[in-house]
């Protein structure tokens, strides 16, 4: 089976996060008033092959784990889904 | 002495620094060799040297995959050994990825890359790339990176400073670097990391020679 | 071969493909002329098929064939005993003795800079790095042109605010772009030029140039030769990115989305990690003397690499299709030919060496693919398997080297008479030199650069002696594998709309002299020129004769400095609105230093020197900076140039820099006397006290040929006396120290004043 | 009303993504087999005050169309909800 899989990858509570900073500075001037917490991370989106769900979610977190994030600034959030067939 | 030691310098698809960490090695009478980053061993190499560059394109982050790479390994267990290993920049973040230095490196504070020469500080002659120098000495180095700002959690941070592994510190802080940190070592001392590039800074006719203090005493550690 | 085998070959898999019934104006919505369908049915001796006229269609194109410019490029001096290859190839290569050749090129990545600053200006990169390493050269260095819309916040400009924002995005993205691929590829940014100015608010100039150095045996000429031999197609997937024009042909429209645009992308997106993996194993291919030829895949993509290395070695080539690595399913087989993916190139490879090709490529994680192989009869062949069915089958060197000429009309623009009356010298005189000066220094054509290479690495390879920020930026003439010397290479890029919209011959001529001299002022010989001609819509006559008038004023200064022109781009179509922008040609000049034991004095001011004006009295004010920018007078003539007097000047100034008689050296031109000055005291943290300057005229004219020279007072007999022997002009105009610039009756500031408004013109 | 927005930048099909391309290539070698069609995005998070969830999403999209993704080659996936009063 296939599996569709997002992984946000975003800095930890915390940790201080430059580009959200600059485009959350950024905003008023352009007209965006009311935007607070900007925080700029990464989506990863892929497809993968398992026999099942937990298999691939925990392929994934192990992704996670070794390569997707640097836990020492990190973290992430995995959402896997059962690929739509037509796809 | 400096002369005759032998410096592996690691190659990773991406690196492009490594030629100038040659030059450098040798003009200060080292004999340096490439070491390809699938090679599983470092030879009979005194030192590493991980140069600057973009180590495996470095897009999902500096230093994820090379940390993967086969000769790492090897370097790990070089480090282990207590043998002197050297990271520059891109290498300084390899080796932070490897779990080989504590903390990460973030973006600069201002998100643009720095080319430009920096007066850095000596904080401590306590590692092999400041043995010898005197605490507080200024060099002027160039920096040359998109990803320097040094960052660790607070406990952390106070064991660097607790311990006297804050090697080098920014004169003034480029990219808002945590404690204006330019370089750093592990508890031994043998293994360090720094984002400036002292193989730059080699050769009056390039303008400061200032990086041979460093690269001598790198050397003479091995 | 027979003639007649050429023109319809039965060969095994049957005969090319019948022509689909063809809508009888795709030919027209492909871009070509009706005239232009009937000489390719000539040359077929039938009509072409879809595939076949996509193909003509990217060949006959104006970017790739040149068939607006090229009757005029020819007038331009191309050889000298030291050009090893000259225009016409990826990139020119001059020998620079030792053993040694340096090649370079400039190109333009203008229009997609407009819509995707970052990734257009990156692909730019991208690009001009392969015309380089096709020759076998290692990119040392790169140079980038800039050219922008006003970006707001100046005295002089009341632009409306959204025109400026966008301009500022573009600025920003581009430079960050060039920042972005150059440095991660590890080829060092050293040199270039950024200036702002309306007529390309919407319509971007983005010139990159590249230099390279090989050992001389190592250079190879992008040719197929040795039937049988291998095409090997090496790098990146082919995707259906940078189709463009041609993707009307699809034959249906791709699901998703709002219809075909959305999956065919008209910007690509650069791979700098791919591209540095590319250079190794390329330079590699080449030292292991595997590869016959070799070719970048750019505009035109696969459909021009096949043809013109065949044609160039005067062959033939069969194409298998099914061979090419796709990035996408369901590609059809125009996509695959004119697809302009980036990071790939074409390989010649005879059969037996092609292991240790794959060898080498796989140390270096590039994909290697057989797409086809040399043939003789000069054919190109496309069939969609081996020996599977023939999809197109056209002489190469129709598609290569047979696109027709056209000698478009010319005509000068009807207000060249009114703009020329008018004079700059008739303006009124300011009432303060010293706050025009302030205002030039601030503006951002003129002020402070570092913002921009400060993004770029200017310092790898352990080469750069001069860094960005100087006349020229000069190099160590050092990479791995190259024979040890001391000699260095000194880079200057340059352009001026402004005076070559008041008179594009002349101003063009100037172009060049502050080219040269720039790098002169190092110490080091011009040797060789390559050119980027940014010019409006080719169908405007006006547009066809300031390209013309450029030309024959660049051919003039070349051959009166004897400078060959190895290389060059054109670049036509720069307008938005129907307003083409200025012409706009960029030089990009190499010198060559002998012995580059010491850096070259460079531009800053030391206390206590003496201070010199090399050259004739200019005073002419048309076309300069100051009339233009601060006045907004665009009329009037450009001031004279005197090319003998400038060769003259050359090799004195060569001269006195490397009898390092003089210790500070500059020379006069965006901005006149009165910014050179300012530079040269900001540089040198030191005032300087100036007299004899006959006015505004004088301080703010940009004639050309003129250099200030700064020498140690124990000296200055020696530079007066050299100068005078060679019957250049010189007068001693004054001297360095205290904090203050000050021109006698005309201007008195304080260098802080002058730094502070320098560095802050373009604000972060 | 607060609303908590996550805005995927995400490159259009047909774009070339080098990051997501290098990333596949590595994963065999890492141990991580079955895994197709990475691509690499951008996952911005904020907080946005406005009267309504309608309000809300327009804001967001002007963002987006103005500032946050190039529509020459990004497109972008806006997720507005309200946000948990406790945070
Ligand atoms: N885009 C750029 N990239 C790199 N260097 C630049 C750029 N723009 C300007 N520079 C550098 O700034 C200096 C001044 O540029 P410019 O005023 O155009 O010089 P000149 O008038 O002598 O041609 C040069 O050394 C040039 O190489
Ligand atoms: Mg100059």
């Amino acid at each position: 089976m296939t599996f569709d899989v997002l992984v946000e990858v975003r800095l930890k509570q915390g940790v201080a996060d430059p580009p959200g900073a600059t485009l959350e500075r950024a905003l008023p001037a352009l007209g965006f008033g009311g935007v607070s917490g900007v925080r700029v991370g990464k989506a990863i989106r892929m497809s993968v092959d398992a026999t099942d769900q937990a298999e691939a979610e925990a392929l994934v977190a192990a992704m996670c784990d070794r390569l997707l994030a640097n836990p020492v600034i990190e973290e992430t959030v995995i959402n896997v889904a059962e690929a739509v067939a037509a796809q | 002495m400096s002369q005759g030691r032998r410096v592996a310098v690691v190659v990773f698809p991406g690196s492009n620094c490594e030629h100038d960490a040659v030059e450098a090695l040798e003009r200060l009478g080292a004999t340096a060799e490439l070491v390809f980053h699938r090679e599983t061993t470092l030879g009979n190499a005194d030192a590493v040297v991980l140069p600057g560059g973009f180590a495996h394109g470095d897009y999902l982050r500096p230093g994820a995959i090379a940390r993967f790479s086969p000769v790492m390994s090897a370097v790990a267990e070089f480090a282990a050994a207590g043998r002197p290993v050297l990271g520059i920049c891109n290498g300084f973040q390899i080796l932070t990825e490897a779990g080989l230095l504590p903390g990460a490196l973030q973006k600069n504070q201002g998100l643009k890359f720095l080319c430009t020469t920096v007066e850095l500080e000596v904080a401590s002659n306590t590692s092999v790339l400041c043995s010898g120098i005197s605490i507080g000495t200024r060099l002027s180095i160039p920096i040359n990176h998109f990803e320097g700002n040094y960052t660790c959690d607070p406990v952390t941070y106070d064991q660097l400073v607790l311990e006297e592994r804050i090697v080098l510190r920014y004169v003034d802080n480029p990219n808002g670097s945590l404690g204006s940190i330019a370089g750093i070592c592990n508890e031994g001392g043998n293994v360090v990391g720094l984002m400036p590039h002292p193989e730059r800074a080699c050769d009056q006719l390039l303008g400061s020679e200032d990086g041979c203090v460093l690269l001598r005493s790198f050397l003479e550690a091995a | 071969m027979s003639p007649a085998e050429d023109i319809d070959p039965v060969l095994p898999g049957g005969r090319v493909s019948p022509a689909e019934d063809i809508d009888l104006d795709l030919h027209r919505q492909l871009g070509l002329t009706d005239e232009e369908l009937v000489t390719i049915e000539k040359i077929l001796g039938r009509p072409p098929n879809r595939l076949e006229l996509a193909m003509y269609s990217v060949m006959w194109s104006e970017h790739c064939s040149y068939k607006s410019s090229r009757v005029h490029l020819k007038r331009l001096p191309t050889t000298a005993p030291h050009v090893l290859v000259g225009p016409g190839e990826n990139a020119g290569v001059i020998d620079v003795g030792d053993g040694i050749a340096v090649a370079l090129r400039i190109e333009s990545h203008n229009h997609p800079s407009a819509i995707e600053p970052y990734q257009g200006a990156a692909t730019g990169v991208g690009g001009i790095l392969r015309d380089i390493f096709t020759m076998g050269a290692r990119p040392i260095a790169l140079c980038d042109s800039l050219w922008f819309g006003p970006t707001g916040g100046t005295r002089a400009d009341a632009s409306d605010a959204a025109d400026t924002a966008r301009s500022r995005w573009i600025a920003e993205g581009v430079v960050s772009g060039i920042s972005g691929y150059g440095n991660s590829v590890g080829v060092p940014t050293v040199a270039g030029e950024i200036t702002f100015d309306p007529c390309f608010a919407s319509n971007p100039l983005v010139n990159v140039m590249c230099v390279g150095v090989l050992p001389v045996e190592r250079l190879v000429l992008g040719q197929a030769s040795g039937a049988g031999n291998l095409a090997v197609l090496l790098g990146s997937s082919t995707g259906r990115d940078g189709i463009g024009g041609v993707s009307v042909l699809a034959s249906a429209p791709l699901e998703g989305g709002d219809g075909s645009s959305a999956k065919r992308p008209s910007v690509q997106v650069g791979d700098p990690y791919e591209e540095k993996r590319l250079i190794e194993a390329c330079l590699a291919l080449l030292d292991a003397g595997v590869v016959v030829g070799i070719q970048d895949l750019g505009g035109a993509g696969l459909t021009c690499a096949t043809s013109e290395t065949a044609a160039r070695g005067g062959m033939g080539m069969e194409v298998d299709l099914s061979a090419v690595p796709r990035r996408e399913a369901g590609m059809e087989p125009f996509e695959v030919m004119t697809s302009e993916s980036q990071e790939r190139m074409l390989a010649i490879v005879p059969p037996e060496k092609m292991p240790r090709v794959e060898e080498i490529c796989a140390r270096w994680e590039v994909a290697a693919s057989v797409v086809g192989r040399v043939t003789p009869g000069g054919r190109l062949i496309v069939r969609d398997t081996i020996g599977g069915i023939e999809l197109a089958s056209v002489p190469a060197a129709s598609l290569a080297d047979e696109a027709p000429l056209y000698e478009r009309p010319m005509s000068a623009p009807s207000w060249d008479a009114a703009v020329r009356a008018d004079a700059a010298e008739h303006l009124p005189p300011p009432g303060d030199c010293g706050s025009d000066l302030l205002a030039l220094l601030s503006d951002p054509s003129v002020s402070d650069k570092s913002w921009a290479y400060r993004q770029y690495d200017h310092q790898l390879f352990l080469n750069t002696v001069v860094p960005p920020g100087g006349d020229a930026s000069v190099l160590k003439l050092k990479a791995p594998g190259l024979p040890a010397t001391n000699k260095g290479l000194a880079i200057s890029v340059d352009g001026n709309p402004r005076w070559c919209a008041l008179d594009p011959r002349a101003g063009t001529a100037m172009v060049v002299a502050e080219s040269t001299l720039n790098v002169a002022c190092t110490g080091a010989v011009p040797k060789a020129l390559v050119n980027c001609l940014n010019f409006g819509n080719p169908e405007h006559p006006t547009v066809m004769w300031q390209l013309s008038e450029a030309i024959d004023g660049m051919s003039a200064a070349c051959r009166a400095l004897r400078l060959p022109v190895v290389g060059g781009n054109v670049s036509f179509y720069n307008e938005s609105g129907g307003v083409d922008i200025h012409p706009t040609p960029v030089v990009g000049v190499v010198g060559l230093i002998d012995h580059l034991l010491r850096p070259p004095p460079g531009m800053a001011l030391t206390d206590g020197s003496v201070l010199f004006l090399l050259g004739p009295p200019g005073t002419g004010l048309g076309g300069s900076r100051w009339a233009t920018s601060l006045r907004g007078f665009t009329g009037g003539t450009l001031p004279a140039l005197n090319l003998n007097m400038h060769v003259s000047l050359i090799d004195i100034v060569v001269s006195l820099v490397r009898q390092r008689l003089v210790c500070g050296v500059h020379d006069i031109s965006d901005g006149g006397m009165a910014v050179s000055l300012a530079e040269m005291a900001i540089a040198g943290g030191v005032g300087v006290a100036v007299s004899g300057i006959e006015g505004h005229a004088e301080l703010f004219s940009e004639a050309p040929t003129r250099v200030l020279l700064a020498a140690a007072p124990a000296e200055a007999e020696s530079v007066e006396r050299f100068a005078r022997d060679s019957g250049v002009p010189i007068r001693m105009i004054g001297s360095a120290g205290g904090d203050r610039i000050r021109v006698a009756g005309l201007l008195d500031v304080t260098v802080a004043t002058a730094r502070e408004a320098w560095s802050t013109g373009f604000p972060e």
